[in-house]
């Protein structure tokens, strides 16, 4: 099995290298040299400063607690909705699905501005109505602190690892659980001796992408973190380039690269914790039975639970934006709110021509680069996964490379780098560097769905006389949809909600959606940046329905 | 061929005149918005590639003479700037407006005898906890209002560190920019700010007014533009360059956009702004700026 | 403990058509003995055992386990999985791919708070009964197939459950292993003096490991008994062909006399063992290969079959002959040292006794 | 198409010991011919079959098929399984669960680019052969697990490619399907004129099917024959064992006369088939139950070995009767019809050509 995919994995390895070294290649020539581009003279003054900072201690210990929490809160959530979705007979199983994806669609800037309205001290209304229904002198919330972004930052993290472990869970072996609970373990003992660590791989990936995602978020520790005076890493690197007129991105890529080198530490460890593959697999294709685990006592308290979990952390955001998009300025609901109520900033922003072009462009993006993005990320995966050579390790790490940087920087790596080719200020540039940034949406569904096909269904196509290119298109791919639906969903609504590359690389006429609800957050326009959120809500939701339906033709697994 | 022109700038929803614009002179204008924060390095970036497509180019004062420093701006005195004050004109460097900050709060949240007359009032301990303003370690154009009140307003830097204390101990909420400085005014989170008066304009029915602070100047920024020294349609950048700072596009800022404008005659529809007295603060240098923030950050405890 | 079942119900729906996978399913399983369930493959065998564990969840009936009621349709009873405190041995082996060997083992006594130097003692001992010491530390998934299978057996013994259930359990052992796993099994239970209920579709194996025997086809029991009674004294053609190797024969019964039936088949006129049939009635004739010892040339006397021998195959212990007789095709067991060989004519006399009719 | 493996290794590590899967394998298969690997379960028979076919890339050896070498790691050839043109049924079906059974059947001839209307009417066939008409349409996931061996079968048979591996097939068969589909698989093959290598650790299966048998142990061919030489003439006390049912008993060489040897072993003196040891050489008396033919009281004559019957397990066509001698365990084959019962003292006399005597 190993000389016939060197081939490939070297392919593989120039497509994706080409892809994500570019931009860091620029970004560690930006902070090597001095001026404010790329190009000027070797100077090592910017790391001296970056780290001398006595400020950076704080920053990282922040960091670490930011990120881990948040990747920890989206990960256990994720595991007790897809666990709940996909295991059991709750009810409504479709639309705690959409729900628990639904962050990924919201603007991140929009979402923690929800919060910060549900939430904050002063008079967050969530905070006034507890205020008043148990008298307290205090607001009970404070949404202005660590928890505060940890709370906020894993929700909108919780759509990646939602969409990593919920194919992993779908094609479990429902009988390694079964015999668990006939050796006399109850439901929960055996989901926490069994289910969780069979999935491991999954929800390792779920973590650490949330992890590396959380470095580079910058909406909520601005528009939390920063009100509460609680500086992360992205805070750190912003206050560093803007404080004066003449932003030096050189030195946040100096700072960049120790993240760099924190995920790609994350990166190998994850690939160490999971070496063994094979202990995961769970299709053998023997007596496969997905089953459906029934409730029975506790479905209705479950279902309570998540659909109060749901509403509160989820459809609550959502509601506050709808509500912010229809009344003229920022207030507090009350009686004259809602007498104000109207829709102009939906006709405002439906007679807004730029508006509407961002709103092309951005459904263009998503579609034909979650598309050729996919398609990538199945090679990707499959060496990743089937060959686990050095080299196939050298890819995985190069998937990551332009993932793992701070989004504030990573943009400007891309710009150094197309502005030497002829696609700068073109559509494709958008394209290209969205899917090199955010391959590893792609590639993470994919992989956790390949580790979970036992290698005898390809071995016996093979045998059936398949080239292995016939393999993948029948066997490989049928079985691998459900990973395929997460991916393509993960980039597409990551794609219509870019922001960190598009604020740099667009330009007149390819104006996207983030861009656009960038500046009317500049200009303090929530009415019109929620009206435009919520369209943007809708033309996810939209990509997202259909391709779950499409998914849902595809179904590998009759059950 | 000149049949369009390309416009950087970071000023925000012109989108009213760069349409006046393409009406009044037939020539389409592209509008390429990019923030402050990223100015310099896109431009420059652009410029050593040849890419840069920009035929005229708007920023604050201290980005465009940083780009003239590098050659990027060709000097162009404009046939309109004869109207605007002499000091407005800095070797073809035209200045058009002022990028004006002032106290802002809401007015019905606050009592009229409560609103400060004085910038000094805001260090008063009644604000404790109802202020917001960008963050003064890191929002350079805060940074620089800071040091304009030094300059302008307080009597001694004994005075003012006195003010900044009591500012300080007010706690005050910092966010990012001014852009997220109105919204906690208008939904009452926080009732009195730092922030730009034109929020009055854009934000209304907002419940927002600026507060008249008395034999006290408005300061801000000056905003400057010039013409590219590689503009790709260097007769359209004139054009563009004339219309812009002609009393009708000025007029149109000002109304639409509550832009505080140096056209003579010319004011944001704001009452009372027509009497106040707006002045720019004098240009820093970056590392002026940096070093200042590192002074707020000790003064404010912002870590 | 004595498990009994009755009206037990559950159909699947399947492409439109429903599959009776049970189908009021009446049975009483005796305590402490080893109940076998044999029938073809996707007659309902794995689902009965499902549903008395408790993981699949019929649509009506009761299942009683000793004075339990552990699941009822009508009471609205389903006791869960792990309170029923039943051992069982998986078809697919269910060995957990993240645990090593001796893990899988001890985890049904780490769930039941087992001491931890007790279970170091029980492991260790279940692994020898297996044959696998010194594979503790193997990760689960480096064992070959039959490894696993022992794996999957070891840890459904180890905690020494009330009632165990095996789902065809030696199906990947080889045959030697599995003939010693299958008589150690077999003591082993006994000595634990437990209720085992064991399905199987490998008939050498249900008749020499168990007490009872009911054989199922398309979700029903069809025939209980003592593996003699099923063997010898089956009262349907399927059951008797389905326990062994059966000739069966298309006959119609001419007389009944005192002792025994005479009937005219495919292969002649035979006097058979008594059935309960009126005359013209059809009936099947079965007949064991092992009963028909063939020897050259004509034989004289009654109940005399002649024929010609048109396969040998060789097996180890005994050819399997297949004879032409008229035109049907006999299978006989002709002993490995024998000097027939194919196209010899040959014949054989069989006792009455061995001529068992079944309803056909 | 012949298949000759020379010098094939394959070592696995695991756990900082070496597994030697397969050990300096030399072996050919010979054309047309139904050729098995038999062997105790992680002897390395599955890890063989996958080299052969190309799943797995040995350390060192050569594998050819026909004139072509698939395998060669001195010329560094490797041959991907896809162009090896081989069928294969794997020891967990490998049934794609997203096809239905139809589609699982119809790929291999899909990939040889045959025309529809031959790929309808060559899968139809097959299916019938499997017996599995009707459930074209069936999702692979909802089959019960001899349901899905079946379509596996099916699949590799269906494009009649040049060698086919079977990696034991039957084991989840119900005893009857299991047979009838070794005869039917025999006959196929036959007629197929194909070469076939089969895993199996069944021995009834082994020597019912194969032409040749190659008996594997711990990575390495110990014996290779025909069943007859296999069974009656093995050369190791393993082989000997693992063929079939065996008394091993130790015995001493005596004496050597023309055309007999004479044993002094653990049930007494006997003479038995001609051996090549020169006296007082240890030795192993191999007696298989089937020449065991008991009796009750004394018996005269000489080979005459005497005991007692300690249990008896009904089997169906016989008894597994187990006799002790001294203190020696003998098995024996029992007639079903038999009057004998545990306690008896019995007695047989057993010919000296069925006293195999081998290296002990
Ligand atoms: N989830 C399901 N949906 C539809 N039909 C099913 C399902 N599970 C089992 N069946 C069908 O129910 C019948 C009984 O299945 P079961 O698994 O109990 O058979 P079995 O007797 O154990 O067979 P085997 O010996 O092959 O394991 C079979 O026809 C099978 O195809
Ligand atoms: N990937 C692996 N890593 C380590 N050891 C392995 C691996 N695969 C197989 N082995 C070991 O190699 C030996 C031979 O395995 P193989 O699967 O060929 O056995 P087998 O003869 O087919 O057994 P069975 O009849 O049980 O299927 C076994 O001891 C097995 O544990
Ligand atoms: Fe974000
Ligand atoms: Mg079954
Ligand atoms: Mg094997």
């Amino acid at each position: 099995m190993t000389g016939r995919h060197s081939g490939l994995t070297l392919l593989l390895i120039a497509i994706v290298g080409f892809l994500t070294i570019c931009p860091v290649i620029m970004l560690i020539f930006g902070s090597l040299s001095e001026g404010l581009t790329a190009s000027g003279k070797f100077t090592l003054a910017k790391y001296i400063t970056a780290y001398t900072d006595p400020a950076l201690l704080e920053v990282i210990w922040n960091t670490v607690i930011f990120v881990g929490g948040a990747a920890t809160t989206a990960t256990a959530l994720a595991l007790f909705l897809a666990y709940l979705n996909i295991r059991t007979d709750i009810p409504f199983k479709f639309i705690f699905g959409i729900i628990s994806i639904i962050p990924m669609m919201i603007p991140h800037l929009l979402f923690s501005v929800s919060w910060v309205l549900l939430l904050n001290p002063s008079n967050g209304i969530l905070n006034l109505i507890l205020q008043q229904a148990f008298s307290l002198h205090h607001a009970p919330f404070n949404i202005y602190s660590l928890p505060g972004m940890v709370l906020v930052e894993g929700l909108l993290d919780l759509p990646i690892a939602y969409l990593i472990i919920a194919p992993a869970m779908a094609s479990f072996d429902a009988s390694l659980e079964e015999s668990s609970r006939v050796c006399g373990a109850s439901t929960a003992k055996t989901i926490f001796r069994i289910t969780l660590p069979v999935l491991r791989p999954a929800i390792l990936a779920a973590f650490i992408l949330c992890v590396i995602r959380g470095l580079a978020s910058f909406a909520v520790p601005s528009v939390i973190g920063m009100p509460g005076r609680i500086y992360v890493l992205a805070t750190h690197l912003y206050q560093m380039v803007s404080t004066g007129f003449a932003a030096d991105y050189g030195k946040a890529a100096a700072v960049g690269m120790s993240v760099l080198l924190a995920s790609i530490i994350l990166i190998y460890l994850y690939r160490y914790l999971t070496s063994a593959s094979d202990r995961f697999v769970t299709i053998a294709g023997r007596g496969y039975k997905p089953t459906i685990i029934k409730l029975q006592r506790s479905k209705i308290p479950l279902f309570l639970i998540l659909g109060f979990l749901s509403f509160i952390l989820i459809i609550l955001p959502v509601v506050v934006l709808f509500y912010t998009s229809l009344v003229p300025y920022s207030m507090v609901p009350s009686m004259r709110a809602l007498s104000m109520m109207g829709l102009k900033h939906w006709i405002e922003v439906l007679n807004d021509p730029i508006s509407l072009l961002s709103l092309k462009n951005s459904l263009f993006l998503g579609v034909v680069g979650a598309t050729l993005g996919i398609v990538l990320s199945i090679f990707v995966a499959y060496v990743i996964v089937k060959v686990r050579s050095r080299s196939a390790g050298i890819l995985e790490s190069l998937s990551f490379l332009s993932f793992s940087f701070p989004g504030i920087v990573i943009g400007v790596g891309f710009m150094w780098f197309f502005v030497r080719t002829p696609l700068y200020a073109t559509v494709w540039a958008l394209l290209i560097g969205y899917i090199a940034t955010y391959l590893p949406y792609g590639i993470r569904p994919l992989s956790s769905a390949f580790v979970q096909i036992h290698d005898h269904l390809e071995e016996s196509s093979l045998v059936a006389g398949a080239s292995y290119l016939t393999t993948l298109r029948r066997i490989v791919i049928p079985l691998l949809v459900p990973g395929i639906v997460s991916g393509w969903v993960l980039m597409a609504t990551m794609f219509v909600r870019e922001l960190s590359l598009s604020v740099v690389l667009s330009r007149p006429g390819t104006e996207v959606l983030a861009v656009q609800i960038l500046r009317f957050s500049e200009d303090g326009l929530w009415g019109k940046l929620s009206a435009l959120g919520i369209m943007m809500i809708g033309v996810s939701t939209l990509l997202v329905l259909l391709v779950t339906l499409i998914g849902r033709w595809f179904r590998p697994v009759d059950r | 061929a000149e049949d369009k022109v390309s416009f950087y700038a970071n000023i925000t929803a012109i989108e009213p005149i760069m349409d006046a614009f393409s009406k009044s002179t037939g020539i389409k204008g592209e509008y390429t918005r990019i923030s402050t924060a990223k100015f310099l390095s896109t431009v420059f970036t652009e410029f050593e590639a040849n890419k840069l497509m920009a035929d005229v180019i708007q920023a604050p004062l201290p980005v465009l003479e940083m780009l003239k420093e590098k050659g990027v701006i060709a000097p162009y005195v404009s046939p309109e700037a004869a109207k605007y004050p002499e000091w407005t004109n800095k070797n073809g460097i035209q200045l058009f407006g002022i990028e004006y900050v002032g106290i802002i709060y809401n007015r019905e949240l606050v009592k009229p005898e409560d609103v400060p007359k004085r910038y000094q009032d805001l260090a008063d301990p009644k604000w404790k906890d109802k202020i917001v303003m960008a963050n003064p370690a890191s929002h350079a154009t805060t940074i620089c209002w800071l040091i304009g009140l030094r300059e302008n307003v307080f009597a001694s830097d004994q005075e003012w560190r006195e003010f900044l204390k009591g500012l300080a101990a007010n706690r005050p909420m910092f966010v990012a920019s001014f852009g997220p400085t109105p919204a906690p005014i208008e939904s009452g989170e926080k009732q009195i700010g730092i922030s730009m008066p034109k929020y009055i304009v854009t934000k209304a029915p907002a419940p927002l007014d600026w507060a008249r602070v008395e034999n006290q100047p408005l300061m801000g920024t000056p905003r400057a533009m010039g013409i590219s020294s590689k503009a790709p349609h260097p007769q359209a950048a004139k054009k563009f360059m004339d219309y812009w700072l002609s009393k009708d596009a000025m007029t149109l800022l000002a109304n639409d956009v509550g832009e505080y404008v140096l056209a003579p005659g010319v004011f944001p529809p704001i009452a009372g702004m027509d009497k106040a007295q707006v002045i720019p603060i004098r240009e820093l240098a970056d590392d002026e700026i940096a070093r200042w923030g590192e002074e707020f950050k000790k003064i404010f405890a912002i870590r | 403990m004595e498990i009994r079942i009755t009206g037990l119900r559950k159909h699947y729906a399947s492409d439109g058509r429903i599959i009776k996978a049970l189908d009021d399913v009446d049975l009483t399983i005796p305590s402490n003995q080893i109940f076998t369930l044999l029938g073809p493959s996707g007659c309902g065998k794995t689902t009965l055992l499902r549903s008395i564990v408790g993981l699949e969840s019929p649509d009506a009936g009761e299942i009683r386990i000793g004075d339990d009621i552990v699941y009822s349709s009508a009471q609205n009873i389903s006791l869960p999985t792990e309170k029923r405190g039943l051992g069982m041995v998986f078809q697919t082996y269910a060995i957990w791919p993240h645990m090593n060997v001796y893990d899988n083992v001890a985890y049904p006594l780490q769930n039941r708070k087992v001491p931890k130097e007790e279970i170091r003692r029980r492991v260790a001992e279940t692994l020898a009964f297996v044959q696998l010491e010194g594979y503790e530390n193997r990760p689960a998934t480096k064992l070959s197939g039959g490894q696993q299978q022992r794996v999957a057996l070891a840890r459904a013994l180890v905690a020494k459950p009330r009632v165990i259930l095996f789902d065809e359990p030696l199906s990947n052992l080889d045959a030697k292993l599995r003939e010693e796993t299958r008589k150690e099994l077999k003591t082993f239970l006994y000595d634990l003096q437990i209720t085992a209920v064991y399905v199987t579709h490998d008939r050498v194996e249900a008749l020499a490991l168990s007490d009872t025997i009911a054989v199922m086809r398309t979700g029903r029991i069809i025939e209980i008994g003592s593996p003699k009674k099923i063997y010898f004294d089956a009262e349907s053609e399927f059951v008797a062909d389905f326990i062994g190797r059966a000739n069966l024969v298309k006959a119609v019964v001419r007389q009944q006399l005192p002792g025994t039936t005479i009937v005219d088949s495919g292969i002649g006129r035979l006097s058979c063992r008594k059935g309960d049939f009126p005359p013209d009635t059809k009936v099947t004739l079965c007949l064991r290969p092992e009963f028909i010892s063939l020897a050259r040339g004509d034989h004289p006397g009654t109940n005399v079959v002649q024929g010609t021998i048109v396969s040998m195959v060789f097996v180890g212990d005994a050819f399997e002959g297949e004879i032409r007789v008229g035109d049907q095709h006999l299978l006989a067991r002709i002993e490995p040292e024998t000097d027939l060989a194919v196209g010899d004519e040959v014949g054989f006399q069989v006792s009455p006794d061995h001529c068992l009719l079944v309803a056909g």
